[in-house]
C-alpha cells in the first residue's frame, strides 16, 4: 500500500471540468495551496467549490476564482477582506452560491463521510437560511433538517503523512481538512512532509482510508 | 450622553467574565474582551477554527501563520490548551459545552431575536460563518454593541427588521449607553453608563426599557 | 481552572439513585473500573447503564450487575462469554433491556453531545430493531431516524489527563470514551496518570470542555 | 461430500483479499482469515472498536490487555495503524470507506438477505453488535459459514426464517462445500470445493444455485 504520488501536478490530473471539489482551510490556514495551483494550471473549469471561505487576493481561491474556473461556490462565508474576486464573480452574476452556516457546512460533510442519511439540527431553525427546508419541533426545540454534502473530490493539507495516507496537522490549521478527506469520492493530501516511517497510531487524526494519494509540498504559508 | 469607547465597553464586559468559564468571543469587537478579564481568573477560549486556549497575540518574530483565531487574527496557545477539527469544533458550540459567547449585533430585539449576519443591503453577498450555531448551542449569549447606529437610529428594537441569526437567544447586551438583560418581559436595565440617566437611554432605544427589579 | 479530584470516591459522590449513567469501554479495554468500583461501594441503586457489553464476571459490570444496582441497560451486545450477571437478571425479568446497533449506539451518543435533534442511519433499515421507528427512503436507500441519547453521568477511561481535564488515550481502550464525554451533563474521568504539565493540544483527544473531574487511577487491568 | 475444515476454508476466501484492501473481519472464525493472506498483499485490517491496522496476536509477554480486536482477542499494532473512538469507527464502517467485510452467519437468502444476530431462540437475552453497520456500510460483504447446520437443515434459503441483519446485502458465500455469488437472479456457483457436484450441493440447499455464467 504506496499512496505517495510525486507531483502536484499528478495529483491533481483526475479532476475533470464540472467536478466537486471540497478544499480544506479556514483563512489561510490549513489551505492546500500547492494543489490550488496545480488546479488553477490544469485549467479544469466549471468547478463547484466547497470551501470556507471564498479567498483573498490573488493567490489560493481567490486565484481560482479570478480565472473563471467556478462556476458554484457553496461555503458559510465568502466576504472576508480581500475577497474581491468572489464579489465580483458574484456581482456579475457569474457565480452561484451556497450559503451554509459554518456547523452546518462541516456536518453535512461529516453525515456524508458517515454515511447518515441526513440530521436535524437547531442552526438556523427560524431564519431565512432554513425558508423552504423541512423543519421539526421536539420537547419545544425548533431543528431544521439537513442533508450530507458530498463530493468528487477533496483537496486536504496536512502538516505530515506516511506512505499509507496517515495524516497529522498543526495547530489551527486543521480546521475543514480531516472531515472533508472523509466525504469525497477521492481525497488528495498535501503534507508538508512525507514521513518515511509510519506515523505514530496515537497521533494520526485521519487515518489513511480516507485519503487516495498524498504528496509532499513542503511550503508553509 | 456618555458612551464606552470600545475598549471600555470591552473591559466592562470582561467583569462579568467568571473565572474557570469557557468563551467564545465573536469575530471584531468582541475578541478584545479577552485582554481586560482580571488576572486572577483562568478562562479558556473556544475559536470555532478547532482551539479552545487561545492565547495572547504573538511577539513580533514569533508569529506561526497557521496558528489564527476565528477573525483571522495571529494568536498564541495557552496552557491547557486542545485543537481539533470543525465538526468537533461546531459540536462544542452546537451541544451546549460552551459557557458564554459574546457576539456583535445589528440588531436585537426586546424578545431576545439577535440579527448580526446581514442586513436589507443585498449589494454584497450573503455571508453567515458560526454565529447561528453559537446561539441555539451556547446558553449565555452577551451581545457587544453600540447602542445606536452611526445615524442615530436604534439598534435595541421591539422586533429587528434585519434577517435573523436566531430566535430569542440574547440573554445580555452590552452598549456603550447602558446594560440589559434580555427577560421574559423585555429589555430590563442592569446599569447605566456613569452619568446617562435612564430617561435619555430610553430616548434613543425603540424598545421599552423596564427599570432594574 | 482545577478539575482534579482526590478520590475515586469523591468523584462518583453526586451519582444518586435512579442515574443515568454512561460507562465506556469495550470487553475489558478502556473500562473505568475504578470509578465502577467506588460506584458498587456507593451503592446507587436502580441505576440506567448505558455501555457496549454487560460485563463479564464477578468485577466491573458484571459486579454491578451482580449487586443488583442496575435496573436498565442500554447497550449493543450484552452476550460475551461470561456475561452471566446480566443474562441472569434479565432471566429472570429484573432489568429492562435496550438493544442499540453499536454503530447507532455511538451516533446516538455523538448526536447529543453535538446539539443534534436526531438523524437517519440506514442501519437496521427493515430489520427487527427499526420496528416502530420513523423511516425515510432517500434515493431508493432506506434510513431509520434515531434520536439523540445523553445521561446524567460518563464515567471515562483514559491514560492520560491534566489539571483542565484534557484527555489522551492507549490503543483500543479509546473506544466509546471520548464520545461517552461529550453527553453527559456530568462526565467524570479515571485516569492511569494525571499529569502535572499541560498535555500537548495536539495528542489531547478529549479536550477538558467536556470533563467535569478528572481522578487518578494508576491500575492497568 | 467433500467438506473444507474452517481452516480451509479461512485460506480459501483469503485468497479473495486483494492487495490493497481494508478488511473487517467479523469476530469469530473470519479473524483467522488474516492468517492465510498471501504475504506479497499488503491488507489493512480495520476493527470496529477503534484500529486500522490490527497486527497478529503477540508472543507471550508481549501482550497489552487493552490492545484487543471486536472478538477481544489480544491484537499486536501493524505498520500503518491508526486508533480512533467510537463513533469515527463507525463512520468509517457506515460510511462506505472500508472494502471488504467477511462475516458469518445463520442463513443468507438468494435474495442476499443476511440473518446473523438472532436466532428464534428467545433463552438468551439478544445482541446485535456492529454486524448492521458493516452491511449497509460495506460495499463487499463475503458470508463464511457451514453449508448447512449440524442438524442437516440448510442455511441458503429462499427466504430468512430469522431475524435479519440486513437486507439484499451479501455479495458472496463462501461455505465448505462452495462459493455462490448472490445476482439479481438468485445464487449462482463459482466454484465447488474439489470433489464435489453441483448437484451434490444443490441437494443440501434449499435455494436452487444457477450454474456458473
Amino acid at each position: 500500500m504506496d499512496k505517495r504520488i510525486a507531483t502536484l501536478e499528478e495529483a491533481v490530473a483526475p479532476i475533470q471540468d464540472g467536478a466537486s471539489v471540497m478544499i480544506g482551510g479556514f483563512g489561510n490556514s490549513g489551505v492546500p495551496f500547492g494543489l490550488i495551483d496545480a488546479l488553477i494550471a490544469k485549467r479544469a473549469r466549471n468547478l463547484t467549490i466547497i470551501s470556507n471561505n471564498a479567498g483573498a487576493g490573488d493567490f489560493g481561491l481567490g486565484l481560482l476564482l479570478r480565472e473563471g474556473l467556478v462556476s458554484k461556490f457553496i461555503c458559510s462565508y465568502p466576504r472576508s477582506r480581500g475577497s474581491v474576486w468572489f464579489e465580483k464573480a458574484y456581482a456579475a452574476g457569474e457565480i452561484a452560491l451556497e450559503i451554509i452556516p459554518q456547523g452546518t457546512l462541516a456536518e453535512r460533510i461529516r453525515a456524508a463521510g458517515a454515511g447518515l442519511g441526513g440530521f436535524l439540527t437547531p442552526t438556523g431553525f427560524g431564519t431565512r437560511l432554513a425558508e423552504g427546508k423541512e423543519t421539526r419541533v421536539i420537547d419545544g426545540k425548533g431543528y431544521v433538517f439537513e442533508l450530507p454534502l458530498s463530493a468528487d473530490f477533496a483537496l486536504i493539507r496536512a502538516e505530515r503523512g506516511d506512505r499509507w495516507g496517515n495524516l497529522s496537522y498543526h495547530g489551527t490549521a486543521r480546521n475543514f481538512n480531516p472531515v472533508m478527506a472523509t466525504a469525497a469520492r477521492h481525497s488528495i493530501a498535501e503534507v508538508r512532509e512525507l514521513s518515511e516511517t509510519p506515523l505514530d497510531p496515537e497521533r494520526v487524526v485521519s487515518p489513511g482510508i480516507f485519503i487516495d494519494h498524498v504528496v509532499e509540498y513542503g511550503v508553509r504559508p | 450622553m456618555i458612551s464606552l469607547t470600545d475598549e471600555q465597553l470591552a473591559a466592562r464586559l470582561a467583569l462579568d467574565i467568571p473565572d474557570g468559564a469557557y468563551v467564545n468571543l465573536g469575530i471584531g469587537k468582541p475578541t478584545h474582551v479577552s485582554s481586560y478579564v482580571p488576572a486572577d481568573r483562568e478562562v479558556l477560549y473556544h475559536s470555532e477554527n478547532g482551539i479552545i486556549g487561545v492565547g495572547p497575540t504573538p511577539v513580533e518574530g514569533e508569529e506561526d501563520p497557521e496558528m489564527i483565531d476565528a477573525s483571522k487574527r495571529l494568536i498564541t496557545v495557552a496552557p491547557g490548551a486542545a485543537f481539533f477539527e470543525h465538526a468537533d469544533s461546531f459540536a462544542i458550540m452546537r451541544g451546549g459545552h460552551i459557557d458564554i459567547a459574546v457576539l456583535g449585533a445589528y440588531q436585537v430585539a426586546e424578545n431576545g431575536d439577535l440579527a448580526n449576519w446581514a442586513t436589507q443591503d443585498e449589494k454584497f453577498p450573503p455571508a453567515v460563518g458560526g454565529a447561528m450555531d453559537l446561539v441555539v448551542g451556547v446558553p449565555c449569549i452577551f451581545v457587544m454593541m453600540k447602542h445606536v447606529n452611526k445615524d442615530g437610529s436604534p439598534k435595541l428594537l421591539k422586533r429587528c427588521s434585519y434577517p435573523l441569526t436566531g430566535l430569542g437567544v440574547v440573554n445580555r447586551v452590552y452598549t456603550d449607553l447602558a446594560v440589559l438583560d434580555v427577560t421574559p418581559d423585555g429589555f430590563r436595565l442592569v446599569e447605566l453608563t456613569d452619568g446617562n440617566s435612564l430617561a435619555d437611554v430610553q430616548a434613543v432605544t425603540e424598545a421599552r426599557i423596564l427599570p432594574p427589579s
